[in-house]
């Protein structure tokens, strides 16, 4: 498999989880008082990551640009608060299945419309499907309307009476949702070395071959958008969780165009960049938001730069370091640009109806 | 209902598609001939709002003011697009997204610093604010004729360019197959700027227009933004045709169903949307 | 062999606005031959071929394949049909090597994802039909190398060999020597001419040798018309052909 | 990027990401160190200080900072840090914000929002926190009502509050049936209900409820709508630029000569200056007013004039309230905000001599104050009348 990264990124990654792992150890020390908020932020930038990461699938890997994956993001928080019962927690035994079930059907209807569509249009379809659940959420009134909808008591993890992990408690919370990000990264990294994800990454490169090859690309590409939609559900559902809280705001655009910029932030089709994504960009809000009340201004140029400057996201630069001088030949090809499409491609024609005029 | 108030209704929903219009005619363009979707086409409506108003309040004219803010807004349309979109063509459609996206946020936050977040108005020209009496209690200002009449003369001037000019067919090929516009022999930079700056132009100007009407506050481009999403995915990208009938059509949707089907009010222009993929993928005219 | 075409198409016309790429065409395909298509830039012999594999849908006319109208079937139907075919562009998946490369083209002919996950037979047959595949197009040394590492005659190489693993019954294959260098071409060449016993072949090419080598039978075509069709010899010495496509062919050589 | 220069890429990296990681919470540790002279009291200010909402968030920062000045820049003896935050409006990261500050932060009271669903993600962090929060502006009536707690108190209004009183007016002009036009949003809805309560109750019917989807300001075809109604008046709830296209839009069809148009104050209130001409003769209730006229008013509005140059609006005297309920709890502290409990006893004892009238606080920590029935002249919100005298919000659903 020609996936294999060079060793420093598992390395930075294993060092970075262990800096995670015992965050308890040096958090307090290095920041006092302030510690107990830093772990909901890296509990939430987890979150993120998770959330990343599964739009990295769609991206990154076969190619097709959502801007409306907070769409099952916040309906796996609508979900949970209105499937969970008013007095009592849920368990989370059903409760993450039945989130998981709800995901998958909204992105399976979805999906199956959108991905009729292709290139810009699927970018404008899916801003389309996602804001017009933001409104049917936000003007109805079983689902709290536009002020949202609070969750009562958090989901248990309990077999019996045996409580496994108490999701109450912030640390428990910041462990459970690491393994599951963990898990999910797994599970990633497996998908897309498989053949499944050959297949997914053939279509990225160029669905017309696959279609060629015999590929009935569109429902591997629904499978995908399956899949991406239920771990976007899941990272979702854990955000609920988390404060006890949904509203549509999770639902609205500006939250996927959010993690779409933490996936290029951290460099889109390598599954642990849009990881790190997540966290340099929720750094880098807060850092702006400490700086001035004009952050957005600061956010928005550094879109731009980032866009402009450094395409591959933080995962190119640890890919392939910028040397001083000579740049090297891209890793196992990983980073080379992919072939244009077409002859007429030239003037970065491609991408819209690939076509070659004989 | 009665047929008078139908009618009524019917003229609200020709202005408002009409207004729609000169929005989505920009947006197509840019998409259609560039391949760029432009996330930042809703924040130059909103600057070509405050142009005006900023304008009108220094020249005390509304009519100086559109006649010099038209250029600044075409101007800064072709910075945009010299200094950042220039290259971008060459990378994947996400790249252009997140770009114009920043731009929003810097275009807003520029309208702040600049104008202030308090909400503005910018009065009806005097020689057009008289009204036109319908019913009883009713009455039609001239304003607002007046801007319907505006963006015909602009969509008839569209038409008049793509049906008659070395650039129309440029433009039709492009529509069809993007990959065909080199093929005709043309400076695809030059025109690429050129489609750009007339593009977003389209958009600041249609904010002049609406001053008057319509009330200024920050970040008021966002919500027409996606309005005209769905029409140009309605009327198929890089049609012209498309993006005015798709205009009349939301114009009209937005304009009886809220009063028809006041419970899908705000998801209606979406449902037309998602019938219309499920019928044609690429747009009605594409 | 009979005289009924593999591959026929009548009236096909495919308009990009108000441009006519492919206009009219009446093209027949006979079982076991190679079929070129020749022409100059712009004459709308890659259109064609997009209109047959069912990448471009014909904007009138239609395409029978044994006899069945495959018009507005989708590329990957048409594919499993039978009908393989290659890009003018390599294209090739750069990330995977060699083998893995023939075992995604021959994987979807032997049942899909599903099948090679549950059954290691499917999965067996796969790795022996892409060895197969590499074999054939002399490959089967740079079975492990990414293909992004390969140089360009082998990556058109394994482009061929890929339409192979798919096992198909007609290829049609554009512009397979385009940008190779003489030695390539010869190699190449003779890939083809082996190929030529087993399967039925299109072909869009501008080298003319090689054209005239393998061919026997050629379609001229020029804006979209087809000039003229027939035997290799036939179009070797047509007044007509020579006159529009060939001067004009060494004008540009010389 | 400074780690473009790196050679050693793994340890440096690490190194550089690390530093960045530091950096990025030099804030928070900067605070930590401060500690040892004079111990500032710490507010945070969550509000909108970007988006359609900044206006608002402006003058209740002004106002609220000017109560403070005019206490000396103290409270109970101790020097005021400010916190300021940008909530955005956005309710998805409300709760993450209110956590920075009262957990990362480390804020003795929360100011904010201005936003109902940010004031939803907000009350989640205050029960699970205790934190104090003092709502300057937010009028969701599940603040001080089922979610109401004693952390948690109101400076502003409640939607029912300032829309109640306006039922009895309505029917009392005459008014028999009404339609009544808000945005279909929570706060929206609450407003209308309140209206709706009172003017049934007096005899009156509700023709049509007409719900625009938010934030449309496409107002023509309900207008329209309403033309062909002919109700005899049009109850209405909108703010900000939505609240100066419908009065301008109101006025420009003509319908304003033949149906009054009446409405919460929030329709005019700091939006005259846009509206012009058009809202002349709108009645509005609404828990302040021009031409009060009392010494404090007076007094507020001329330092209010002399400090910024921001209009004044309600806004600002609810930021105004909320400053003088923390100067006067903080007195009775001595400054002491360490034990909650004191401070949250001293909070719902204040009394205060707002510009708005006397206002005294819920047992559900509401403000119990005066509505005025306001008219639109010559520019200014007038009062003409007291709608109704110290009004409670009846809190419904509060257990406290």
């Amino acid at each position: 498999m020609l996936h294999r990264y060079p060793k420093r990124v598992p390395i930075i990654m294993l060092a970075l989880t262990v800096l995670l792992v015992f965050y308890p150890l040096w958090g307090p020390v290095l920041i006092g008082d302030g510690s107990d908020f830093f772990l909901e932020k890296l509990t939430l930038m987890l979150i993120l990551g998770l959330f990343a990461m599964s739009l990295d699938l769609l991206v990154g890997v076969v190619g097709l640009v959502s801007l409306g994956h907070a769409l099952f993001f916040g309906l796996a928080g609508y979900t949970l608060a209105l499937a969970s019962p008013s007095y009592s927690a849920a368990s989370l035994w059903w409760m993450m299945p039945l989130v998981m079930l709800v995901s998958a059907l909204a992105a399976l209807v979805i999906g199956a419309l959108v991905l009729r569509t292709r290139g810009i249009f699927f970018i404008m379809t899916t801003l389309a499907f996602g804001q017009m659940l933001y409104y049917l959420v936000s003007d109805a009134s079983f689902t709290g309307g536009s002020d949202g909808v609070f969750i009562m008591f958090k989901p248990t993890l309990a077999i019996g009476e045996l409580t496994l992990i108490d999701l109450e408690s912030p640390l428990q919370f910041f462990y459970f949702v690491m393994g599951m990000t963990l898990l999910t990264y797994l599970f990633l990294h497996w998908l897309i070395r498989s053949y499944f994800g050959q297949v997914l990454d053939g279509i990225h490169d160029n669905e017309h071959r696959m279609q060629a090859l015999g590929y009935a690309t569109y429902g591997y590409k629904l499978a995908a958008f399956v899949i991406s939609g239920v771990l976007a559900g899941v990272a979702g559902m854990l955000a609920a969780m988390q404060y006890g809280f949904a509203n549509p705001a999770q639902l609205g655009w500006h939250l996927s165009g959010e993690v779409l910029m933490m996936v290029i932030l951290g460099g889109m089709g390598t599954l642990f960049g849009p990881l790190l994504g997540a966290f340099a960009y929720e750094l880098l809000h807060y850092a702006f938001e400490h700086l001035t009340l004009y952050w957005q201004l600061l956010m928005g140029l550094t879109i731009i730069l980032i866009v402009l400057v450094l395409p591959k996201g933080l995962a190119g630069l640890i890919l392939d370091p910028p040397r001083l001088r000579l740049p090297r030949v891209g890793v196992g090809g990983l980073l080379r640009p992919r072939p244009a499409a077409s002859t007429k491609a030239r003037l970065g024609l491609a991408g819209h109806h690939k076509h070659e005029e004989g | 209902m009665d047929p008078v108030f139908i009618a009524i209704q019917l003229l609200n929903g020709l202005q408002y598609g009409l207004l729609l219009f000169l929005i989505a005619s920009g947006l197509t363009l840019i998409f259609g001939i560039m391949g760029i979707i432009n996330l930042a086409h809703g924040a130059m409506y909103m600057i070509g709002a405050y142009l005006a108003y900023d304008l009108t309040l220094r020249t005390g004219s509304f009519w100086l003011a559109l006649l010099l803010a038209v250029p600044i807004a075409v101007v800064l349309g072709l910075v945009i697009e010299r200094l950042f979109l220039g290259t971008l063509y060459r990378r994947d459609h996400l790249y252009q997204v997140l770009l114009t996206f920043g731009l929003i946020l810097v275009l807003n936050e520029a309208q702040r610093i600049i104008w202030g977040s308090d909400v503005q108005s910018v009065p009806v020209p005097a020689s057009l604010s008289g009204n036109i009496a319908l019913t009883g209690n009713l009455q039609y200002p001239v304003y607002r004729l007046f801007v319907a009449a505006i963006c015909l003369l602009v969509a008839g001037g569209i038409y008049w360019i793509i049906r008659h000019t070395r650039l129309g067919i440029v433009i039709r090929a492009g529509a069809v197959n993007r990959d065909m516009v080199e093929g005709l022999g043309i400076d695809v930079r030059t025109l690429f700027t050129l489609i750009f700056s007339v593009g977003v132009g389209l958009a600041a100007f249609a904010g002049m227009l609406s001053a008057p009407m319509t009330s200024l506050y920050p970040g008021m481009g966002d919500n027409i933004l996606i309005t005209c999403f769905v029409i140009v995915v309605i009327g198929g990208i890089g049609s012209i045709k498309g993006a005015f009938l798709g205009s009349l059509l939301i114009g009209q949707a937005a304009t009886f169903g809220p009063v028809l089907l006041p419970a899908l009010a705000s998801v209606i222009i979406y449902l037309i949307m998602a019938a219309v993929l499920i019928i044609k993928p690429r747009g009605l005219f594409a | 062999m009979s005289n009924t075409p593999l591959l026929s198409t009548r009236g096909l016309t495919c308009r990009f606005g108000g441009l006519t790429a492919v206009d009219r065409v009446d093209f027949d395909v006979r079982p076991g031959q190679v079929h070129a298509i020749l022409g100059p830039n712009g004459a709308g012999k890659s259109t064609l071929i997009n209109l047959l594999s069912g990448e471009l849908r014909p904007s009138e006319g239609e395409i029978h394949y044994r006899q069945h109208p495959i018009h507005g079937l989708p590329a990957h139907r048409v594919a499993r049909l039978g009908i393989g075919r290659s890009h003018q562009k390599t294209n090739i998946f750069p990330r995977l090597s060699c083998l893995e490369n023939c075992r995604l083209a021959a994987r979807i002919h032997l049942g899909g994802v599903i099948a090679s996950w549950r059954s290691r037979a499917a999965a067996r047959q796969v790795d022996e039909r892409a060895e197969q595949a590499l074999a054939t197009c002399l490959l089967t040394h740079r079975a492990s190398t990414p293909a992004s590492a390969m140089s360009y005659g082998e990556q058109r190489q394994l482009q061929i060999a890929m339409v192979l693993a798919t096992a198909p019954t007609l290829m049609l294959l554009d512009e397979p020597l385009a940008g190779m260098g003489r030695e390539e071409t010869s190699r190449v060449t003779g890939l083809l001419r082996a190929l030529r016993d087993d399967y039925t072949l299109v072909l869009i090419e501008h080298d003319m040798d090689s054209v005239f080598a393998l061919a026997e039978q050629i379609t001229v075509m020029v804006d979209g018309r087809v000039l003229e069709t027939g035997t290799t010899a036939a179009i070797r010495g047509s007044e007509k052909v020579r006159d529009v496509y060939l001067g004009r062919h060494q004008q540009e050589q010389a | 990027m400074k780690r473009a220069r790196i050679r050693k890429h793994t340890r440096h990296l690490l190194t550089g990401l690390g530093l960045f990681f530091l950096a990025s919470f030099q804030p928070l540790l900067a605070q930590q160190n401060e500690e040892g002279q004079a111990t500032p009291v710490k507010l945070g200010l969550m509000l909108p200080y970007s988006g359609t909402y900044a206006p608002l968030g402006e003058s209740i920062t002004n106002g609220l900072k000017l109560a403070i000045k005019q206490n000396g820049d103290q409270l109970g003896g101790r020097p005021v840090e400010y916190v300021v935050l940008d909530s955005e409006a956005d309710a998805s990261k409300a709760p993450q914000n209110m956590s920075r500050l009262v957990k990362g932060d480390k804020v003795d009271v929360v100011i904010g929002p201005v936003h109902s669903g940010v004031a939803m993600g907000m009350l989640k962090v205050a029960k699970q926190t205790g934190a104090i929060m003092i709502i300057p502006n937010a009028g969701l009536g599940a603040a001080t009502g089922q979610l109401c707690m004693p952390n948690v108190f109101r400076t502003s209004f409640s939607m029912w509050q300032d829309s109640y009183p306006m039922g009895k007016v309505a029917y009392d002009r005459g008014h028999r049936k009404v339609v009544t036009i808000t945005w279909n949003y929570a706060g929206g809805k609450e407003d209308i209900a309140g209206f709706e309560e009172a003017f049934s109750k007096a005899g009156g019917e509700i023709v049509k409820q007409i719900l625009v989807p938010f934030p449309e300001t496409q107002f023509q075809p309900y207008l329209t709508d309403i033309a062909s109604i002919k109700p005899d008046a049009v109850y209405t709830f909108f703010a900000g630029a939505g609240a100066v296209r419908f009065v301008r839009d109101y006025a420009k069809v003509g319908l304003k000569d033949s149906v009054p148009l009446l409405g919460s104050g929030f329709l005019t209130d700091g939006n005259l200056d846009a509206q012009g001409e058009a809202a002349e003769g709108i009645l509005t209730t609404l828990h302040y007013a021009d031409g009060l006229d009392s010494d404090v008013d007076r007094t507020f509005r001329e330092a209010y004039g002399k400090a910024y140059e921001r209009k004044l609006d309600t806004y600002a005297v609810q930021g105004y309230d909320a400053g003088m309920m923390l100067v006067q709890a903080l007195d009775q502290t001595d400054g002491n905000s360490a034990d909650r409990d004191a401070l949250i006893s001293a909070l719902a004892s204040v009394k205060l001599n707002s510009p708005r009238g006397p206002v005294t606080f819920s047992k559900a920590h509401h403000p119990i104050q005066n509505i005025y029935l306001r008219q639109v002249t010559d520019g200014r919100n007038q009062v003409i009348d007291v709608a109704s005298r110290a009004l409670e919000d009846p809190a419904r659903g509060c257990r406290m």
